[in-house]
């Protein structure tokens, strides 16, 4: 099956309602900088995924499955996918 | 009696469960990460530690370890399993109990000896414990701050599986729980670590029940 | 000074070149899970800003420069700005 | 000689600090994150644990505190700087030493001892060492592994400002580097712990003449 390369971007942050202690102490240490007016941060992950599928459907079936199992936990966590680009190449072999 | 005490890469707290059982008089052996046959065991422990090194959230890698599909199939014939600390959010992430373990409310990595009340003694690990006991155990957690969506919550609290809650709340956990257990009270998580309780004289005589009701 | 809220995703990401540990475990997972062919995981964090600034230019200044001393290490992180969208409500109390 | 040690959220290596200065004979003294003067410190000690939970990024957070200022101006003063584990991390993230501590190469929260060799004589910690001498320190740490990008890495061997390095490489850390110093040779990161170096009798030898290197 021929199938392209794919590039996401997956950002995992917490659900509405969930503490968030790291953004907290982020958001605490900016306010010390003086850098930005009123600031206030919420602490998340972000996820490049790359990999292989015939369609950006396909792509964005794979992603999706990734994040709900492995990336995020659903209990106190949400996902979403940023981005999502096919990569040329498609015939690069691979590393 | 054969219990399995499971080793992922990271875990550091398996041989202060092999030693506790020692002194029980229990011989427990340890469970390679790569391990896919539990059948011979009727009590699985996993252990404290890092496993993984904590990426990701702690206990999502281990999760997929292939021994986990075999601690999964032990909970279905009714062995009894224990996750403390570490092993406890490994259980959530499997599914095999509910709720996640987030980073303590406040700034602080905790180590410290807190009280715990017991709340159930319809779990294996609590059988042999009386309701409203209490009792001294050792914490040692980032990520021990128990949450769970409310509708869980409640049916917790009213199928009885909070087996044990904190006297003072170490850690923002909802309801100051310590411990939770599945709906046939055979899969037990809790946070403390009862196999180091107590001191140069062995381990605390609560800690003891604890670790036996696991065998029966 | 009037001055708008915006809101703003900054993902930060090991530098290339810099060791992935972690990026390296979820990939090993991933692969366990066969979810999807062939993925590869780079971890990072994601930062959701909200802020006060008078003009989009201003509110990428003080993005960066929180990104630039506070959310990254330039030595072994890059950052970038991934969204900067002005939220309504200029008027809402401060909470 | 006065001896500072400075306490944010979460550090928990203060007691043993002060506690390897008191059986040297010396008195060192807590001093708090929100404090701002400094001036009457001669040496500054910033030790090791979670400071503000290792939120973000090790010592991140805790070099915005208002200590850290007053640190600063002690270090243009002259005065002598050791962070010790997360400390170190401090130093980095204030930009008082060069580089970065990232999590170690391998999965594993290190608790161990393991031997390291002085490379450099030219830093405050280690001017009564002698270069090429070897001794156990203990490491206690999971982001340890210190990057450099490599411009700076050949600066820092060349300047002999390398202080210490792993016998064998316990963290991935580049050059096996264990402690590193600023150009003044007064400031200086180290990641392994002096001050629990031994056992019941006492700090060990080597490690009572790093910490009293710090004093002069």
């Amino acid at each position: 099956m021929s199938s392209g390369v794919w590039s996401a971007l997956v950002v995992v942050e917490p659900r509405a309602g969930i503490a968030d202690p790291e953004g907290r102490a982020i958001t605490d240490a900016a306010r010390h900088l003086s850098l930005a007016e009123d600031a206030t941060v919420v602490a998340g992950r972000a996820f490049r995924l790359r990999l292989r599928a015939a369609t950006r459907d396909e792509a964005l079936r794979q992603v999706g499955a990734l994040a709900e199992r492995l990336l995020a936990n659903p209990v106190i966590q949400s996902w979403r996918i940023v981005e999502l680009e096919g990569v040329s190449a498609p015939e690069e072999p691979s590393r | 009696m054969s219990i399995a005490v499971v080793v992922f890469p990271g875990t550091n707290c398996e041989h202060d469960v092999v030693g506790a059982y020692a002194e029980l008089g229990l011989r427990a052996t340890l469970v390679h990460h790569r391990e896919t046959d539990l059948r011979w065991a009727e009590a699985i422990v996993l252990p404290g530690g890092f496993s993984y090194g904590d990426y990701l959230r702690p206990g999502a890698i281990a999760r997929f370890a292939p021994v986990m599909r075999a601690v999964v199939e032990a909970a279905e014939r009714g062995a009894a399993v224990l996750g403390i600390c570490n092993g406890f959010q490994v259980l959530c992430e499997a599914g095999l109990l509910p709720g996640a373990l987030q980073k303590n409310a406040g700034l602080r990595f905790l180590c410290e000896s807190v009280d715990v009340e017991v709340v159930s003694d319809g779990s294996v690990l609590t059988q042999h414990m009386q309701v409203g006991e209490r009792f001294e155990l050792p914490i040692n957690h980032f990520e021990g701050n128990y949450t769970v969506d409310e509708a869980t919550l409640r049916l917790l609290e009213e199928q009885g599986r909070v087996v044990l809650r904190y006297v003072e709340n170490p850690n923002g956990s909802m309801h100051a729980i310590a411990g939770v257990c599945d709906p046939t009270g055979r899969v037990v998580g809790l946070m403390p670590h009862p196999e180091r309780a107590g001191g140069a004289f062995g381990l605390s005589e609560p800690a003891q029940r604890l670790l036996l009701g696991l065998v029966g």
